[in-house]
């Protein structure tokens, strides 16, 4: 059992401390305003130039201009990042999901196309898989792609809670180009550039006010086939592998939305009827602890990435484990501090307001309950109501029932 | 033994739905939180429906009815996220009434808006009367209270205070006991404290020596007038609960994934039944609260304490329980369900915070504990 | 709004106090052993002469030997027996649930012959219906019934949670008569006498090491066709009727564990530091105000039923929060006073032990709120697997579901 | 970055496993309620696998491991509820051995078996060593150690007590620093005092002038000892939750209602899986103890107190959805499943109770925020 750096991560952590001594003059504030334009740009250039000294794209082969390391030097990288009070990398969503995605399921020539630039910064990618009515159930996205006489395809629907869309240069989409098979048969993933006839951006505010996410509308847009990634009505399979990089992306940077114990108990710690208070000291003290634990099954995690096992859909409980430790401790500071700590200028209003959403992204708990009861307990399988059924069916029947 | 509402209850909470369903209050909380001049002034509706003087007797002009019925008049103003004075205006009122207060029949008439600058009377650890501060878990010092009526001190988080015409600030005289001064707002200074919940208007009040009339109540009816506080809050708290299980109800039959209705599913329907288990908790209590708020005045401070305690934890539960069963869309700020919940964050801090009403509902049972042993 | 009695009531209260109080010296002791024969029989002798004052049975028709009264005066009753610390009835279950389920849907030879010893005392009752395999899902029940030639009727099987069977006279149970048919169409209610060849009851222990319930087996026990209750194969309907009057019963007892916040309350506050301890202080508030919510619930039950209105399954959340919060009440009593709480003579230590099993006890929780979320608050049901199947086929599919 | 167990971990662990499975021991934990002649005596298997010199380093006769390998041991005791005494033992040897006593080589040889009478070291509210009390809230003072070993004073709960041949007692030297002394069990008046868990032998143990041999630690030493035990009893609580989880999945797979399986419901499905979310978490602060045990001593106390915390809410909870997932006939006596419950019961108490290894996580994190700010 060890936290250390073997030798050979002890220089290579040497060697990225040291370039981020020199060149940290060079970077953009941590934090700003996705909105804001300059600090957007800033962030490109940023990324840029971590990529050029070889600190994105890590664990991506060389081939693609990535330095085939492993996850381990990953972790290195951010945390030496965080140290260092710099930023990271502006399109975490394209470099550790969408390209590794293309790298196994894409063309040679969208390879050679897309991924230098994303790489570089110089093309922000989002992902276009959630729909209002595909969330948890995410193969029962209704957004059409039909392919016309061409051979390209004309996309249209809606898509929602999609990241940095707004200044995004390409999204990977998921579509339904076969309604009438059954609803993981007939989905196609394609490249779809983020500007053009037919598409429109709209940012969607959450409880706080701010726009964290995008509804991105396409009305009969236009692909052409070349931008198919995986194959017609494979789109299924292609989402998974990406599905399983964000899985992995999220495993690797636990505690990125700075829900720490040490920062918690401080916040509690500035009342000094609070420090002495046995019910507060109850209350932070669980929280802090499910806290801790998570830093520690991150560290677990890496240990198995590290020996090259996949982690599983139990990884998912660690999101489960920060957002409710979060939401006790937005509750425990606001019962100390009072309705002051309402304020909208107040960093904690913005946790109170922002966690809720976040409860659901990426999958309710529920759904998540059931993955891993199913699959890492091996308990039986609920009922399926939907299994083999064509999706067109499947709509008409919810619509039924609906109205009955 | 009989818990049902009378024939005359049942007309004033309908009365009450009526009368707030004139206005989109709903609506109006959202894009208040903006621009607070959209929020519509309901203050000549709640005159016109009598609720200023609902506690008032009939000889000061008001209609003499009991906590229970001020009950269910919040109830309603807490579905809807109507922006009254109420929970203010109605403890303020019933402390005029019993000081005999010449001020009675205006404020049954709505010329003029008091509010009561609240302290919590002295429990079974702490022998004092204290006020909210404005930050912080140690409680202020209430406000002093001279012979002439005059007062000094201030207190944070006042219900109303940015609108309120008088101020019934209850605090301590210089023997330390309970007493309460009516002070005029002009006399007072305030600062806008309104957070989160833009339908709250909410102020720290301080006092230098305003000159102020004495009430002429004791210490029980001071406290009953926090316990009323408690009540009214507990009350419209359960009238926001709710408004969220209609809600999670409503959509958990609409929405679909993986081919079933997401209520058929147990995780869901056994939250929104949770909701339900909490909400008739509550209301169990509000009963409690109402029956020894009209006939046995010792447990007042226990069935209050308890009701807004229970009512708090459904809101809580509620309001979060009813953005999870709508996923994603329930946390954008489009959709009704955030305003609720921040409706919930507000209350829990309000008027002495969830956690002290429940702690005094332990203090009152060792309190009734050592009494019975005495 | 009134907690207090009409005239009328105040009357009967009056009448029933002093009977208690003339009467009381002849009251056995409150609680002990059920194992113990002397003391059981001193609450038969107990029971018998409050059937003689007119205090059993009361809601029963005059002509069973009721009183034709209504709930409240049923409340009435139990409180001035609480008051004056004697025990109640002994035979809850049959005077309360089964005698009413015959008086519903029993032979007049049967309402001749039972319900008088039953009122009396001289002959207590038990329930039947659980089985090892039929719990929450009562229907399920597999105890075979087979006609004979002369028409009676032979029993195998086994029944569970049987309380009061080690001194019952008669036991109502539910039976399998035609298991070809969809497990709802195929039981029949039958009265069995509790001694003869075939039947064999054994206590069973709960956690505390108390045999609370029994095991009741039958091996080819015969009993005559006129010991069918409600007609053959129309047992399920039988069942139903007594389920409601168990519901009935248990709301309008439910302080009846004692359960209740001031006994807690005082538990706690005999130590000093827990007293003004801020967690401890919360814990019990929380606690307290489930109980005293359970309080007033019940006198809305009283209401409803006073205004002629049947409790609806979300009475059973009564049930819920009182042994949740019982459940909270031993945990903190025993936080409070530590490991001596759990010495075996203490009560905390009994009610620490009493308590899981009273979780679910009449039902899990889990089937409570199923039945709450559809049937009050109108939500969509589960998918039913076994919905129109063959009793006998349901069977096989499970079998063969787990050796697979 | 490696947190997996090494070749000698595993083997270690399987080891443990095997000696153990050589008893019924979960059998016997039922007979010994009611009889407790009835439980296995493990002490032989305890010396022949070595435990006793665990902690004891090389030179002085022991095995020179480390907390987190002590840890793996108590956790295969744990699954099967073993009667051992290393829960005192282990802790006491470690201060032996800190303090190079003579005794440590009769104690990895099994000649000698003592016991650590605990003390929880101060915190950043109370200043003193305390000690348990037989009953209440309070804690109590640690006994006093004289200059010359001797020792007055009580402690109540000690683990091991009835058959222990030494106490290694910590308390406070004259000068209220903290200290410690081995003192024979003959010197001592132990109460037998096993409560719930027939598996966990407990004494009250009193001392009045007894005569002892002073230990050359620190308070450092003195604290890791006290840290120590609740690292123990966190791996012996993960233990007993696996044997939980595993109980609830397999059951939840056999047994049928309404025509499916009832680990097909969500109600189940979603509990069992919050059972496994618990262990995990404890498992990873398990790793964190361990490694700061080995590598950041100033943490061990957060860590230590964070993993008894997490284990033990995790073991609350486990052992009471065990109960809930096997319905009533989990609530038996024949059935394996109260047995868990009452070690979980008696776990949730001893050594401070688990809300005091909560409260000193929060003391912990509020020290080391003092200390960074200093």
């Amino acid at each position: 059992m060890d936290l250390n750096d073997t030798p050979e991560q002890a220089a290579f952590r040497t060697n990225v401390r040291s370039w981020l001594e020199d060149n940290k003059a060079d970077a953009p504030a941590a934090s700003g305003d996705s909105g804001d334009t300059a600090w957007i740009d800033s962030r490109r250039a940023w990324q840029d130039k971590l990529a050029e000294a070889g600190l994105a794209g890590l664990t991506w082969p060389k081939e693609f201009g990535g330095q085939g390391l492993g996850p381990i030097e990953q972790v290195i990288v951010n945390q030496e990042i965080a140290s260092a009070h710099v930023p990271g990398i502006l399109d975490v969503i394209g470099i550790g999901m969408l390209g590794p995605c293309i790298i196994a399921h894409g063309t040679d020539e969208q390879k050679s196309r897309y991924l230098g630039p994303m790489l570089h910064g110089d093309e922000v990618w989002c992902q276009l898989f959630s729909e209002p009515a595909a969330g948890s159930d995410l193969a029962a996205v209704q957004t059409r792609a039909i392919e016309n006489e061409d051979g390209s395809y004309a996309i249209t629907g809606q898509k929602v809670w999609t990241t940095n869309a707004q200044f995004s240069s390409y999204g990977l989409i998921l579509a339904r180009t076969s309604p009438d098979k059954h609803k993981h048969k007939g989905l196609t993933m394609f490249i779809v550039p983020m500007e053009g006839e037919g598409i429109t951006i709209r940012g969607l505010r959450q409880i706080s006010g701010e726009a964290e996410f995008n509804e991105v509308f396409f009305d009969d847009f236009v692909v052409p086939a070349e931008n198919v990634v995986g194959g017609v009505d494979n789109g299924w399979g292609t989402a998974l592998t990406v599905l399983m990089y964000e899985r992995l992306t999220i495993g690797l940077g636990s505690e990125g939305f700075g829900y720490r114990s040490d920062r918690f108990a401080e916040a509690v710690g500035q009342d000094e009827a609070a420090k002495s208070d046995p019910e507060v000291r109850q209350r932070l003290g669980d929280l802090a602890a499910e806290l801790l634990a998570v830093r520690f099954t991150s560290y677990r995690t890496l240990t198995a990435l590290s020996k090259g096992q996949i982690p599983g859909p139990e990884s998912g409980l660690a999101k489960v484990t920060t957002v409710n430790a979060a939401i006790a401790a937005g509750e425990l500071i606001a019962d100390v501090v009072g309705p002051e700590a309402l304020d909208e200028d107040s960093e904690w209003a913005y946790m109170i307001s922002f966690l809720p959403g976040l409860k659901s992204a990426g999958g309710t708990e529920a759904i998540l309950r059931n993955t891993i009861g199913e699959r890492v307990l091996g308990l039986p399988p609920e009922p399926r109501l939907d299994k083999g059924i064509p999706f067109s069916e499947l709509r008409a029947k919810e619509k039924e029932a609906v109205s009955a | 033994m009989n818990l049902a509402l009378s024939d005359e209850q049942e007309f004033l909470r309908d009365a009450a739905k009526g009368a707030l369903a004139r206005f989109k209050t709903v609506e109006a909380a959202r894009e208040a939180l903006e621009d607070p001049s959209r929020l519509p002034d309901l203050w000549s509706t709640v005159v016109e429906a009598g609720w200023t003087g609902l506690l008032i007797s009939e000889e000061r002009g008001g209609a003499g009815l009991e906590a229970f019925d001020a009950m269910l008049v919040l109830e309603e103003c807490g579905k809807v996220l109507a922006p009254t004075p109420l929970l203010g205006l109605l403890p303020a009122s019933y402390l005029l009434d019993r000081g005999g207060d010449e001020a009675c029949r205006a404020v049954a008439d709505g010329e003029a808006r008091p509010t009561l600058v609240a302290a919590r009377p002295p429990g079974d650890l702490e022998g004092g009367w204290t006020v909210e501060a404005a930050s912080g878990l140690a409680r202020a010092e209430a406000p002093r209270i001279a012979a002439d009526g005059s007062v000094t001190g201030s207190a944070a988080w006042v219900l109303d205070a940015p609108q309120a015409t008088h101020f019934v600030v209850v605090g301590t005289d210089q023997a330390g006991n309970g007493a309460a001064s009516v002070v005029e707002a002009s006399a007072a200074t305030v600062q806008d404290a309104t957070r989160y919940d833009a339908t709250r208007a909410l102020g720290h009040v301080s006092f230098d020596g305003a000159p102020g009339r004495r009430l002429d109540v004791d210490d029980g009816q001071l406290a009953a007038a926090w316990y009323l506080g408690q009540a009214l809050l507990g009350a419209e708290s359960l009238g926001t609960v709710q408004t969220c299980l209609t809600m999670s109800v409503q959509y958990a039959k609409e929405r679909f994934t993986f081919g079933r209705a997401i209520g058929s599913y147990q995780s869901i329907k056994h939250e929104i039944t949770e909701v339900l288990r909490k909400q008739e908790n509550a209301r169990s209590l509000a009963f409690y609260a109402g029956w020894a708020g009209q006939d046995k005045p010792e447990e007042f401070g226990l069935a209050a304490s308890a009701f807004r305690s229970s009512a708090g934890h459904a809101l809580d539960f509620a309001s979060r329980s009813n953005i999870n069963v709508h996923g994603g869309i329930g946390a954008t700020w489009e959709h009704d369900a955030p305003l609720f919940f921040r409706r919930a964050q507000l209350n829990r801090r309000l008027l002495g915070g969830a956690h002290d009403a429940t702690d005094r509902i332990a203090g009152e049972l060792f309190a009734a504990q050592a009494a019975a042993a005495a």
